[in-house]
């Protein structure tokens, strides 16, 4: 690639890995901690290359677990940081994704979907992990999970991921799947001064009277990080304001979890993005995500061309669950279709946000996903 | 090695022909016994072709007289009874072969360590037992057989124990010759007495001035091996192959230590230093004086309060820069293989505290005179000022009192220590050069002004106004209040008392030999005299030699003396070693065993019982192969020999035999026939003999050189012949010269102590006794024990006695 | 080398010997015993009292043979003794 | 003497908050944070550029009582975590301070790679051969034939020798002590905070109220004089000799080695290829 140590910018015709990891550079990522694993590793292997070209780091760990432990300190220790995987080292980073939304550590971990369960079809499309994104780690909390449907959103949702890790403290997960990964697409990229960049809040009291979990009126605690001076304690186990353990008073608890969980849903008409196609008339309505979509909106396209009224709702942020948006649309058609790439997962958020129009569930698994006939078939149905 | 070859008995020229001298050693024999009568008697006895007696029989003229005569007399054999084989056989043994008659044919009896000077004031019972002396030594005499000697290598590496100037010197001679040298002191420096004191008579030289670049010298020769706080703890061998292991103790601190001394300033631990006698304090991390070799710091576990492994404080270690302290060293032990050893242990000074009546360490201002030489030592606790204890203020009337701990029977030692009276006369002019109008008094026995340029030294000392007083102080008391003291006592030129006043009184304390001398004797196997010093072999002719072969003497271990003696003797001692070394061989005594294969039976019980491994049994060919330059001449073989295939020359069983008869042949129910090994016992009764000791006349000594070589046959013999009682002495368990040879001994006796007992013997009769060369009181305590005993005995148990062991009487 | 020792140093009073100040924070001890037991010196002894914690703190026996190698305070794991040099000494004397 | 509660003179390096930690009575957690913070105090450490990281268990808790910027993380995961941390600013200090179990066990393959990867962390290891946060299992440094709460028949498994383990993996400072040699192991702690690369200490620290309880050890006192018995120091001896048996505890330093860091390596390279890069520009 031509221009080292520039940002890449203008139209470049790259596959969705790449694009990932060039959004990353361009969000501000400057360390970068994983594990070889299909079909995420192209991230990883491009990072290897691009890191060094901007003072960041890239180290290979031993595992999952220790990859995302490592982000997490890079996150404490002052750098935007993230990960890449796909389905099994996901399972492993649960367990530290549940480290980093107990001590708020902003990062990002990009998860490639490929078939499950364990080892399963490490060369094929899936969407099998949304709802591990959502429930994955043990105990409540709050995530934000993302789903990009094209190598152009691979950077632009990457970039976004940062921007939401680094404002609401908490680990954000960009759930693209094989094809998103390993499809090549023509990605424009805006100048550098284009792409907003947001960054972790800071404490602006002395710091005596830090208490680094002490949250804002938004519900986040400004954020110091290791060698700023402030001697501050932050611990996976149950805290108060000062990060001090409180591993016996229910209180602490109550406090800490519902805040975790709040700041995420309390927040979710800031964090929630849907693209809604054709839905001002629609009877039917194809909710999709990821690759999914595009054969959703193919199908969409061609049942209007055959007369049918029917409209697309792309979900982008898988979590927080967008309930307002399709309970909205809900009301006011004649039943939903919703495909996905797995038995069905995020169909039961649709259904419950649908209330009682009636959602036609189509499940994909393995080689081919959904065509846009296979869908045209099912909106056909449900007229 | 070469192998023995077999014994192929020498057929003797012609019958014995016996010369006996007997000697009167001036009136040391002849003041207790009628040499006349021995002479007389001993030309009745067998095979003996001429006796007779002389004053000096070791004098030129006496052994001029024994070569005349054996070319005269065709002598083939002969006998000296005089003082101990230990002293004077190598005399005897030279003139014999000087004469041309093999050196083996002479043979010895100890009339004057035995007898004359045991049996003061019995010259008859002292008459009778020399001629049973003489007796024995013709009966074996007769039996004498020439002998060649064997050579063994000489490791050309030497040991020398303690780094005083002495030692100093002699390990510089050594290592200047080329010898590889091994230098052992058991202080954390070399240096002792010397670099202890402040100035050298008669020249007035600062003494550490001039010792210490020797101490340094030996730091840095390439030659000499340093091994500082570390203690001889073991030696084996002998002459020319000594093995040696040295207890090298702990420094706690290592090489890297660069005595910046920056430890000792943050160590909490404050102790009297040793090296001050107690008047300047230090660390328990310390060096004991600025001019110490090794430089290298070290510490005192006994006061640091690490212990046990805890490191309780670590202050010392955290200023060390070099890193240099280890709170675990342990102790090592080295091996050395040397060839020859030189004894320069040094001497301890009279502690006066035991003489009441000067107060010592009660009056503060009553000091001795080696806490004087640290006091006006400018590296000393004062700096050189003369401050006295009380009050620290410096002291105008100063007395010296002389012969303390010296030439007193009542007081202390009965010797004169050599340097006391010059060691004060320089002290008082010392104070005079600093202090001149100080009066000093010097309370004397004789001033013994007898070196070069003493005297001078002594004029000196009276022209700058030192008061010598004739008469020692009877006490001194101290005046409660100011803390003076008064001296009262005789003038003996005036005849008059005196009772003087002084500010501060020094106490020319004596040398005593060193409290572990002991030990170090019974590790080398040494003699030493009434008074502790180490025994020379001859007190004129071998001064600094040990009657140890390969051992040798320098400094006050061998006696009291001066620097400049000291450095003499070491010099000697190195020279005397150096030509033992540069022969590279020594020839050993043609002790070795005598095998007979037709008897032999290929038991292996020799292989067994022999320290040295120098049997080795050939199964095949049913017989021994001795090795004769591994062999170190015990005889155990040939005493644990159930066949008699073996024997030990010059010390054969015939000739053993032969002594017994000859003892047993008269009176045998009054006597105790003894028998002694060279090393211990039989030099331990020469040491009650030197000693005086008196003790009944009714024992016969009868040598081996171990008594491992005591077969049961001869003790069995002994009762055999009707005698009263036996003695079976040799060294103590672990000090056996030849390793653990005389565990065989303790084997046979208590064989026959249980065959005593089941007939009915009484076990009285038969004595073990362990004496060390040091034990003469001991060995003549057993003797005056024994007495009762023999006295006891009833005719009827020598009967018994005779039946029951009659079948010893069977020579095979 | 073996001369009995009679006279005190000369220069005993030369140099000079800190005087220890023992602190104990009672009520942070647990009662180990670890300062009591490894003390060079033996300093200490287990006390009567009970403190915050119902064991019995330390007490200090004789603080003048506190020679200030202060392992106590090292081997204590609960920080609750320290030893410090005691400052006032000279004024006391003068 | 004198009665006080005046301040102790580490007291600056402590959260005062969190005093007096969670320790049993005679735990040997307790020396080893107080050689911890001498050391700290010895050298005069920038607190500010120093972070302290834990794992899960009893000493876990040590970062919680440094007066630092301090981390505890999941169970076994400190190393990783810590690595995180220096590769993002090498400046820190950071110093882990975590058990056996969690270091060895769960934590065993984070270990042998930092190790490896010579990452610039100083480790310190309270080694009290179980799980005492959790009442006393065994685990990987239990000794054979050693009673615990899940080996009530005797412990059957051979234990890591820890030295060992960290010499091979690479560590370029490894020593052992026991929580007697406290200035032994200030000392250490010092040295390998003024060294470059992964350091490795173990501290064998007396657990009397659960390990000792169930080997005949019930006081703090019984097993430090296990220690005082049963140690000897032999320094730069071959760690693979070091085994602990009740009758031996080898101690002492058995590697010290120079060998440039991961992070500076890391740090170099970036350097290169962009000095590269810039003259490409050109």
């Amino acid at each position: 690639m031509s221009g080292k140590r520039a940002l890449l910018t203008g139209a470049h015709f790259l596959n969705g890995d790449v694009a990932c990891a060039e959004g990353a550079i361009a969000a501000g990522c400057r360390f970068f901690a994983g594990y070889p694993i299909t079909p995420a590793t192209e991230i990883a292997e491009h990072l290897s290359q691009r890191m060094p070209e901007f003072g960041g780091i890239y180290i290979q760990m031993e595992d999952e677990i220790a990859s995302m432990a490592a982000v997490i300190g890079a996150s404490y220790a002052g750098l935007k940081a993230m990960t890449a995987t796909s389905g099994p080292g996901f399972s492993l980073m649960q367990e530290n994704i549940g480290l980093a939304v107990m001590t708020e550590a902003p990062c990002v971990v990009v998860d490639i979907m490929r078939g499950g369960p364990s080892t399963g079809q490490p060369t094929l499309p899936g969407q099998q992990d949304v709802m591990q994104a959502k429930y994955g780690s043990h105990g409540d909390y709050g995530i934000i999970a993302l789903s990009p449907c094209s190598v152009q959103e691979m950077f632009n949702l990457t970039v976004e991921a940062f921007n939401l890790s680094e404002t609401y403290r908490l680990p954000v997960l960009l759930m693209g799947d094989e094809i998103v990964g390993h499809m090549w697409e023509k990605v424009v990229i805006p100048p550098a001064d284009q792409i907003k960049r947001v960054n972790r809040k800071k404490p602006n009291v002395p710091r005596e009277q830090y208490a680094p979990f002490m949250p804002d009126d938004d519900l986040v605690p400004p954020m110091a990080c290791f060698g700023e001076g402030y001697h501050f304690h932050a611990s996976g186990l149950t805290h108060d304001e000062n990060g001090y353990p409180r591993t016996s008073s229910s209180a602490a608890q109550t406090k800490l979890v519902r805040r975790l969980c709040e700041k995420i849903n309390g927040n979710a008409d800031k964090i929630v993005k849907v693209e809604q196609v054709m839905l001002d008339d629609a009877d039917i309505v194809v909710v999709a995500y990821g690759i999914v979509a595009r054969a959703a909106l193919s199908a969409v396209r061609k049942a209007r061309a055959a007369g049918i009224k029917a409209g697309l709702l792309r979900l982008i942020t898988l979590w927080p669950f967008p309930e307002k948006q399709v309970a909205t649309i809900a009301k006011n058609v004649k039943g939903i279709v919703m495909p996905e790439m797995n038995c069905g997962q995020l169909v039961r958020e649709v259904e419950r946000a649908a209330k009682q129009t009636p959602v036609a569930f189509l499940s994909k698994l393995g080689e081919d996903p959904h065509t846009p006939m296979e869908i045209l078939e099912v909106i056909r149905r449900s007229c | 090695m070469a192998e023995k070859k077999e014994y192929e008995p020498k057929p003797i020229a012609e019958e014995p022909r016996i010369g006996v001298y007997v000697c009167h050693c001036g009136l040391n024999i002849a003041g207790s016994v009628d040499c006349g009568e021995v002479s007389k008697f001993a030309a009745t006895l067998p095979h003996v072709v001429l006796a007779q007696d002389n004053r000096y029989t070791c004098s030129d003229q006496g052994q001029e007289g024994i070569k005349k005569d054996i070319k005269e007399h065709k002598l083939n054999r002969v006998v000296v009874a005089s003082c101990s084989p230990r002293l004077h056989e190598p005399t005897f043994r030279k003139a014999c072969e000087d004469a041309g008659l093999n050196k083996y044919l002479f043979e010895m009896a100890n009339i004057r360590e035995h007898c004359s000077w045991v049996h003061l004031y019995d010259r008859q019972a002292a008459t009778e037992k020399a001629k049973d002396l003489v007796k024995m030594a013709v009966a074996k005499a007769a039996l004498l057989e020439p002998a060649e000697e064997a050579e063994v290598p000489i490791t050309r590496r030497a040991l020398v124990i303690g780094g005083g100037v002495a030692g100093i010197q002699a390990a510089l001679d050594l290592a200047d010759t080329g010898y590889q040298v091994y230098l052992v002191e058991k202080e954390p420096s070399i240096g002792g007495m010397m670099a202890r004191i402040d100035k050298t008579f008669p020249t007035m030289d600062c003494s550490i001035c001039i010792l210490a670049p020797k101490m340094s010298d030996v730091g840095h020769h390439q030659g000499i091996e340093l091994l500082t706080n570390s203690e001889v703890s073991e030696v084996k061998g002998y002459i020319g192959n000594f093995s040696i292991k040295v207890l090298r103790k702990p420094r706690y601190v290592t090489k890297d230590c660069s005595a910046c001394g920056e430890c000792a300033k943050v160590c909490p631990i404050v102790a009297p230093n040793e090296f001050d006698v107690g008047l300047a304090i230090r660390h328990a991390i310390y060096s004991p004086f600025a001019q110490a070799v090794p430089a290298t710091y070290i510490i005192d576990m006994n006061l640091c309060l690490n212990k046990e492994g805890v490191v309780a404080c670590d202050k010392c270690m955290k200023a060390c820069e070099r890193k240099a302290i280890q709170y675990e060293m342990k102790p090592e032990t080295a091996e050395l293989e040397v060839g020859t050893i030189i004894v320069a242990t040094g001497a301890d000074v009279f502690d006066p505290s035991v003489l009441p009546n000067y107060g010592y360490g009660k009056l503060p201002n009553v000091i001795t005179s080696l806490e004087f030489e640290r006091l006006i030592n400018a590296g000393g606790p004062s700096h050189g000022h003369l401050l006295r204890p009380s009050d620290m203020q410096i002291p105008k009337r100063v007395a010296f009192v002389q012969c303390v701990g010296s030439r007193s029977d009542r007081q202390g030692r009965l010797y004169c220590s050599n340097v006391c009276c010059m060691n004060t006369i320089k002290d008082s002019l010392l104070i005079k050069e600093h202090w001149p109008d100080t009066e000093i008094y010097v309370f004397y026995v004789d001033i013994r002004a007898y070196g070069k340029g003493f005297e001078d030294l002594y004029k000196r000392a009276r022209k700058a106004g030192v008061k010598f007083i004739r008469g020692l102080p009877s006490e001194i008391r101290e005046d409660k209040r100011t803390h003076n003291l008064w001296l009262t006592g005789e003038n003996t030129l005036q005849s008059e008392l005196y009772r003087i006043n002084v500010d501060m009184a020094i106490l020319s304390v004596g040398l005593e030999s060193r409290k572990d001398s002991e030990m170090i004797q019974r590790l080398l196997t040494l003699s030493r005299n009434q008074d502790g010093f180490f025994l020379e072999a001859h007190p004129k002719l071998r001064p600094v030699d040990a009657a140890t072969g390969g051992i040798f003497f320098a400094g006050c271990a061998e006696g009291p003396k001066d620097i400049k003696d000291s450095v003499t003797q070491a010099s000697a001692a190195a020279a005397r070693a150096g030509i033992l070394m540069a022969k590279g061989k020594v020839t050993v005594e043609a002790i070795t065993p005598i095998a007979f294969p037709d008897k032999c039976k290929a038991c292996g019980l020799c292989v067994k019982v022999c320290p040295y491994n120098a049997i080795t049994l050939d199964k095949a060919n049913k017989r021994i192969n001795v090795v004769e330059a591994a062999c170190g001449g015990c005889g155990t073989c040939a005493a644990e020999c159930p066949f008699g295939a073996l024997t030990q020359s010059h010390f054969t069983d015939e000739q053993i035999i032969s002594q017994i008869d000859a003892v047993t042949e008269h009176d045998a129910d009054k006597k105790i026939i003894a028998f002694c090994c060279n090393w211990c016992s039989y030099a331990g009764a020469d040491l009650a003999g030197v000693s005086r000791m008196q003790y009944p006349p009714n024992i016969r000594i009868i040598r081996t050189m171990c008594s491992g070589r005591v077969a049961q046959k001869f003790v069995e013999r002994a009762f055999a012949r009707g005698a009263a009682a036996v003695m079976v002495t040799g060294c103590h368990l672990g000090d056996c010269h030849y390793i653990n040879a005389n565990y065989q001994t303790q084997k046979r006796v208590e064989k026959l102590w249980k065959k005593m007992e089941e007939n009915g013997l009484r076990r009285e009769r038969l004595q073990l006794l362990w004496a060390s060369a040091a034990e003469g009181e001991r060995f003549a305590n057993k003797v005056r024990e024994m007495k009762p005993v023999v006295e006891s005995v009833t005719p009827e148990e020598i009967e018994k006695a005779k039946k029951v062991f009659e079948k010893a009487l069977r020579v095979d | 080398m073996p001369e009995r020792i009679k006279h005190a140093p000369l220069d005993g009073k030369t140099i000079r010997q800190p005087k220890a100040e023992i602190h104990l924070i009672k009520d942070q001890c647990k009662g180990c015993g670890y300062c009591i037991e490894f003390c060079p010196k033996k300093v200490f002894e287990e006390s009567n009292e009970i403190n915050a914690r119902g064991v019995r703190p330390p007490k200090i026996i004789d603080e003048s043979k506190c020679l200030l190698c202060s392992f106590c305070t090292a081997v204590c794991p609960d920080f609750a003794i320290y030893v410090v040099e005691r400052k006032n000494e000279e004024k006391n004397k003068t | 003497m004198v009665e006080t509660v005046v301040q102790h003179p580490f007291w600056k390096y402590l959260r005062s908050a969190m005093i007096p930690h969670i320790w049993c009575p005679g735990c040997g957690n307790g020396i080893v944070l107080n050689c911890f913070v001498h050391a700290l105090d010895e050298l005069q450490t920038d607190l500010d550029k120093l972070v302290v990281v834990s794992g899960i268990g009893c000493i876990g808790r040590t970062a919680g009582y440094t007066n630092t910027d301090s981390f505890h993380t999941t169970h076994g995961r400190a190393l990783a975590f810590a690595s995180g941390v220096k590769l993002a600013n090498p400046d820190l200090e950071v110093v882990v301070v975590s058990g056996d179990g969690d270091l060895f066990a769960i934590g065993g393959n984070h270990f042998i790679h930092a190790a490896r990867r010579n990452m610039g962390i100083k480790v310190i290891c309270a080694n009290n051969f179980n799980y005492g946060m959790t009442g006393g299992q065994q685990g990987p440094t239990t000794p054979l034939e050693s009673l615990t709460t899940t080996s009530p028949y005797g412990n059957i498994e051979h234990p890591f020798n820890l030295v060992h383990l960290a010499a091979a993996s690479g560590a370029v400072y490894v020593a052992r002590w026991t929580a007697l040699h406290v200035r032994r192991l200030t000392q250490s702690i010092k040295k390998a905070l003024q060294k470059e690369g992964f350091c490795f200490i173990e501290v064998i620290t007396p657990c009397p109220e659960i390990f000792g309880r169930y080997n005949k050890m019930r006081s703090g006192l019984e097993m430090m004089d296990w220690f005082k018995r049963a140690s000897s120091v032999e320094s730069f001896s071959d760690p693979a000799k070091a085994e602990i048996t009740p009758n031996r505890i080898v101690v002492g330093e058995f590697v010290d080695i120079e060998k440039l860091s991961y992070e500076k390596l890391l740090h170099e390279k970036i350097s290169q290829i962009n000095e590269k890069a810039m003259e490409k520009v050109k």
